[in-house]
């Protein structure tokens, strides 16, 4: 098993073990048709250790986090938060800050609240 | 009073009411008053005594008592009719055998709460109405009752006289009582002062067992501790078990039974507050179950002998009452 | 001086593996009072059994202490076994060194340094015990079975032909259960009633079987071969004996507007009421919530057209105190309420059915005289979606049940069969997770579904069901396929998971059975004992000690008849002989002990001593019914004097446990 | 909070024979570990235990005890553990009362199905004992006065 596979089961706190593939959250899924690897796959994906498979992708983007998932699966998994966890990983994958606190003087906006400016900072920074 | 008193134990045996009376007498000083089986009217006349000094519960002697030949006569103060009930509710006085005369009470002294008025060499104490007459080697002085009222007095629980066949005195009522105050100043400590206070109290203790001998609830044919079969036999204090927990044992041995009459303290001679321990058992009991009055009446079910299908659970006391 | 054999059991590797039991049996050897001490492959074998006679009979030994299993697993076993060599079977104590330690350590030295603390208590403890003699309690031979399902009928089928009188507890109005719901049964299709209703009969007719139908249990009193039952007999405002069945009140009843249980409130039936035509006893019943004249006064057209006299307005509540040697429970299942799955829209859409209410649908003694029709609209359906698992097999409480239903796989694909067979023109989908088909001709059955009816079998479960301009537009995953299903449905089946009766957990409580947390009663052995409850007198039948189909039910049911005519054949029981014991000596008279007693066996008596100087003492004292008395031990702590002991659990032999473990 | 590494706590569970000692039982067949600190005294229902037993344990050097019944209402004795219940309650916050740490006993309802139950309340329980550190202030409420 990869790093990248404890480190996502890590972020989300999801144990995909529990999964009995009954593929609830693909039938529930709305964004089934933008979705290259769908939710039940997510799962079987991490399970398996295929996540850099998964990191590559571009379907992890096309999950638009509206839970439906999270809230119709029988076993509490969560492919959800497992899909943001993978999102993620990619992020801090990345390595290098996406943001530096001296970048944040020059993001300062009337129209722009400080508060999404540090949240920004919090999660496109290393080891966040 | 204490004439009415004496009279009234004179002419019950006088009538031949009664073969024998119980009552106090004096001992070697006249705060020192003790117990006594008095069997003519003479005795009575010559020894028996009621005065402020009366504290001994007489109660638990009827278990002994009223198993005897003829009726016994027994002057009852409100707090010991409370035992009195109990110790029925138990089997363990025969009640036809006894004559039970209450006498209204006004709260007792103690020698040691004049002692701490400075009051020494203290050679007789007279009762005028709400005062004192102290007689001392060096002077006389009145003083108010109040002050000097034995500590479990300050905080009677009731002047009722239950289960008499006649009074002396009116007839009393139940008292608002502060009896938790003590009890819950500790529950605001922390553990550790709590730890600190028991031990700095236990390890005075000498075990002596003027406690258990004295307590009406601890009157058992034979007490556990005497007892080689029950595995915690132990007379002396030889071993640390007893030592150690002697006292919880009590305490849980009595609780529910206990009517708080305060005598355990009372007798203690190293002024160990031993009554807080049973009062805590009655504050829970109360607080969990409903209020209860051991001896209160003859039909109420004992705490400990009954439950409830929601009654809380010892975790309460393990994760805190205020939810720690 | 005690001689105390000990005997270190390996149970194979089971114990051997993690203790060194060698050092075991060498440790414990240096105990006071050992004289004696061994190992051996497995103690509970005929060899290992023999090996501790022989030793009891060449040491002289006095007692017994064996380092094995748990005490629950063969203490009864090697009670024998000392008995046999001439030794009191109560001098013996099993240190139990697998279950509570070599199953639960890895370390091979911790498991071995405490495997020698639990066989020096062991040790303590047998040296202070005293041989116990076992006295006798009658048995009541009679039986009650509560629930007159399949289950409670097959049970008490056969405990009557044994010869043994038995009664049925059952809450409706008649007996039959689930089954008389059901139209077809898998695997073989025959007509559920067909099978039933014979038996229902029987049961009525067998002058053995006393039914006490629209009743429930309200007390019980007692234990294994005398227990006390009180049963209530709700009022039925109709005379039992004389009420003929004809039914003419049911027909003539003016409240026309009762949901019919029978039909799952899928059609009306009238406030007098024979449940269907089968039912036993065929007598009518008064629903007090809807009748006029129970409720205003006003009405008595039951009365006036009863030709029998029977109707009873002012009938009471009857209650019914009897004496049982042993009582089955039978109390069946429940689907579960649906309303945490709303994402099936069942609370929404009258076309999304349970299981149960689809057999009605299908049934010709149903709603629809057995045509399937859409319950919105009462057209024919023309596509029918499954759906399996639907509450089961979920991850904590909250979200459904964790179990397997069992029983939904094979209904399913009944139902998706008959379906097909009947209305060749429908197409059926049947959504699942596992085709769950363990059972003899089970999977052919299932195969049979799909590969000669053409029912379309989806692995992947629905996501969402949306009534939409008349039709269900079912939302679908295709999990094989690898693509999102979108179907138009007419109607949409859902198997919902089962769970225990809603009246078992009380009935539980009053019987003292044990229960799991998902109320299904606990059987005393799950392999050995499976129709026994771990309270001894107490029987389990069918569907309320787990998922079950109909065969394993009366198969169950008829496991515990056979465990029922086992108990009831003896004419006396031996009793538990670890009784409470009162020291007469140090008994106050208290009655603190009375008060706590469950059984009652606690008693008074005046009795007189020898006083000091000659006298005579009269004291009162307490006096234990060693054959009513179960051993709890609530007594020995109520007490305070201390006089109450416990035999074979004594205050000394406790102590010298706890001293044992804590040196 | 300073924790001792090396303090091995001892342990007495008392288990009512019908529900928690058959508890105990299965999670040892579903090989469910717990400390092997825990040592299990089997007695016939939660109401046997008499409070002088737990304070024995303390008295010889047990760091922790805890009772193990069936679930209210589920006794085998139908009413044993409500009595127990009341006892144990009344005596821990006795306890508590004389300065004694409050998680030192535990009452725990544990069935015969609930193996996993009860390794985990052993587990907890040990962790909370070793925390706690060894058991003192029962023996000191003796002591001399320092």
């Amino acid at each position: 098993m990869t790093d990248w596979t404890n480190r996502v089961q890590e972020i989300s706190g999801v144990n995909p073990r529990k999964c009995m593939k009954c593929g609830k959250c693909t039938a529930t899924c709305p964004a089934y048709d933008q979705m290259e690897y769908h939710p039940h796959q997510f799962v079987d994906m991490v399970c398996t250790g295929r996540v850099e498979e998964l990191m590559a992708s571009k379907g992890i983007y096309t999950c638009l986090g509206c839970f439906a998932c999270v809230e119709r699966c029988p076993r509490s998994v969560e492919p959800a938060n497992l899909i943001e966890a993978v999102r993620l990983a990619v992020i801090r994958q990345q390595g290098g800050n996406h943001m530096k606190p001296d970048q944040i003087p020059g993001l300062l906006n009337e129209e722009l609240p400080q508060q999404a400016i540090t949240s920004a900072l919090r999660k496109y920074s290393k080891g966040g | 009073m204490q004439s009415r008193v004496i009279e009234k134990a004179a002419s019950l045996l006088e009538s031949g009411a009664c073969t024998r009376v119980l009552g106090w007498k004096a001992g070697a000083f006249f705060y020192d008053v003790t117990p006594a089986v008095f069997t003519c009217a003479q005795e009575v006349r010559e020894q028996m005594v009621f005065n402020p000094f009366c504290g001994a519960n007489l109660s638990k002697y009827l278990i002994a008592e009223s198993r005897k030949e003829g009726r016994i006569a027994v002057f009852l103060k409100p707090c010991d009719t409370f035992s009195f009930v109990q110790l029925q509710k138990e089997h363990r006085i025969a009640r036809d055998k006894v004559w039970a005369v209450g006498v209204q009470c006004r709260g007792m002294c103690d020698i040691d709460s004049l002692k701490e008025l400075g009051l020494k060499g203290v050679t007789a104490v007279e009762e005028a109405e709400d005062d004192l007459r102290v007689t001392t080697l060096y002077q006389e002085k009145t003083i108010s009752r109040k002050e000097a009222l034995s500590p479990r007095c300050h905080t009677c629980k009731s002047r009722k006289l239950l289960d008499c066949d006649e009074l002396i005195g009116d007839q009393g009522q139940d008292l608002p009582s502060s009896r938790f105050a003590q009890v819950e100043a500790l529950e605001a400590m922390t553990p550790e002062e709590r730890f600190a206070f028991w031990r700095g109290e236990l390890s005075k203790c000498i075990r002596c067992n003027a406690c258990r001998n004295v307590c009406p609830a601890c009157s058992c044919e034979k007490c556990v501790f005497d007892n080689p079969n029950s595995g915690v036999q132990n007379k002396a204090a030889a071993s640390s078990f007893e030592e150690n927990l002697f006292h919880i044992i009590r305490a849980f041995h009595v609780a529910g039974r206990c009517t708080d009459c305060g005598e355990c303290t009372r007798v203690c001679p190293q002024h160990i507050p031993l009554h807080l321990l049973n009062r805590k058992f009655i504050k829970d009991m109360n607080e969990f179950y409903g209020p209860y009055q051991a001896g209160g009446d003859f039909d109420a079910k004992p705490p400990m002998l009954a439950f409830t299908l929601d009654d809380p659970e010892a975790s309460i006391i393990t994760n805190g009452r205020d939810g720690q | 001086m005690q001689r105390i054999g000990v005997f270190v059991c390996w149970c194979g590797s089971n114990i051997a593996a993690t203790v060194d039991v060698e050092t075991v049996a060498q440790t414990l050897a240096k105990e006071p009072g050992v004289v004696f001490s061994t190992d051996y492959q497995y103690m509970c074998s005929q060899a290992g059994q023999e090996l501790i006679q022989e030793a009891i009979r060449e040491h002289r030994l006095t007692g017994v202490v064996i380092c094995s299993c748990s005490p629950r697993m063969h203490e009864a076993t090697f009670r024998k076994t000392v008995e046999k060599a001439g030794l009191n079977p109560y001098l013996l104590e099993i240190a139990n060194i697998r279950e509570q330690c070599s199953w639960i350590h890895k370390d091979k030295l911790t498991a071995t340094q405490k495997a020698v603390i639990l066989g020096r208590a062991a040790i303590a403890k047998v040296q202070l015990n005293a041989p116990l003699t076992a006295g006798k309690s009658p048995v009541t031979k009679r039986a009650l079975v509560i629930g007159g399902g399949i289950a409670g009928i097959q049970t008490a089928l056969d405990i009557a032909e044994a010869g043994f009188p038995v009664d049925i507890v059952e809450k409706k109005p008649t007996i039959g259960g689930k089954m008389t719901q059901i139209d077809k049964t898998f695997p073989t299709l025959d007509c559920a009633a067909c099978i039933l209703t014979p038996k229902m009969v029987d049961a009525s007719q067998n002058e053995n079987i006393d039914i006490i139908s629209y009743a429930q249990v309200e007390k019980v009193q007692g234990f294994v071969g005398n227990f006390s039952v009180t049963i209530r007999k709700k009022a039925r405002y109709v005379d039992e004996h004389k009420c003929t069945g004809c039914g003419l009140c049911t027909e003539k009843c003016p409240q026309k507007k009762v949901p019919n249980e029978f039909n799952l409130g899928l059609d009306n039936r009238r406030a007098i009421y024979i449940p269907f035509a089968q039912a036993v006893p065929k007598v009518a019943t008064i629903d007090p919530n809807y009748c006029a004249m129970l409720k205003s006064g006003k009405c008595g057209v039951c009365a006036k057209v009863c030709t029998a006299g029977a109707i009873d307005y002012k009938q009471q509540d009857q209650l019914i105190t009897r004496e049982y040697g042993a009582i089955v429970v039978a109390t069946g299942f429940e689907p579960i309420q649906l309303d945490k799955f709303d994402e099936f829209a069942y609370s929404q859409s009258p076309d999304v059915v349970t299981s149960l209410e689809f057999e009605r649908l299908m049934n010709a003694a149903g709603p629809t005289g057995g045509t399937l029709l859409r319950p919105s609209d009462g057209k024919h359906p023309h596509t029918l979606v499954f759906v399996q698992c639907v509450g089961s097999r979920c991850d904590g409480a909250e979200k459904g049940k964790s179990y397997c239903s069992k029983i939904c796989c094979m209904y399913t694909a009944k139902h998706a069969m008959l379906t097909r067979e009947k209305y060749p023109d429908t197409e059926v989908y049947v959504f699942y997770i596992d085709v769950r088909t363990p059972g003899k001709n089970f999977d052919e059955f299932y195969r049979r579904a799909v590969e000669e009816y053409g029912v379309h079998y989806i692995k992947g479960m629905v996501g969402k069901v949306t009534p939409q301009d008349g039709k269900l537009k079912v939302q679908a995953s295709d999990l094989l396929g690898g693509r999102q299903l979108r179907i138009d449905a007419d109607m949409v089946i859902l198997a919902a998971a089962i769970e225990p009766d809603k009246t078992a957990r009380p009935l539980a409580t009053m019987l003292t059975a044990s229960m799991d947390t998902n109320d299904f009663f606990t059987e005393a052995h799950p392999k050995l004992r499976p129709v026994e409850s771990p309270t001894a007198g107490i029987f389990l039948s069918g569907a309320c000690q787990g998922p079950k189909d109909i065969p394993e039910t009366v198969a169950q049911a008829s496991a515990a008849a056979a465990k029922v005519i086992g108990l009831l054949v003896k004419d006396s029981l031996t009793c538990n002989p670890c009784t409470a014991k009162p020291d007469e000596l140090m008994c106050n008279g208290c009655s603190s002990c009375e008060k706590v007693c469950p059984y009652g066996a606690i008693t008074y008596v005046d009795k007189s001593f020898r006083g000091p100087n000659r006298t005579t003492l009269i004291r009162r004292v307490a006096q234990v019914n060693p054959a009513v008395c179960q051993g709890c031990g609530a007594c020995t702590v109520a007490c305070p004097s201390g006089a109450m002991d416990l035999l074979g659990f004594s205050n000394q032999q406790i102590l010298a446990e706890v001293d044992a473990i804590c040196r | 909070m300073q924790v001792n590494e090396t303090f091995t706590p001892t342990i007495v569970a008392f288990c009512c024979n019908w529900c928690s000692y058959a508890g105990a039982d299965l999670s040892g067949t579903n090989r469910l570990q717990y400390p092997a600190n825990v040592k299990i005294i089997r007695i016939p229902c939660s109401c046997r235990l008499n409070p002088m037993f737990i304070l024995r344990a303390f008295q010889r050097g047990a760091d922790g005890v805890i009772l193990c019944g069936c679930h209210p209402g589920d006794c085998h004795y139908t009413t044993g553990n409500y009595y127990a219940r009341r006892r144990m309650t009344l005596l821990f916050s006795l306890l508590d009362f004389m300065g004694i740490e409050r998680e030192r006993t535990r009452v725990e309802w544990v069935s015969a199905a609930e193996g996993a139950k009860f390794a985990a309340t052993m587990n907890d329980f040990t962790q909370t004992i070793t925390r706690l550190g060894p058991n003192r202030r029962l023996e000191d409420l003796r002591c001399k006065v320092e």
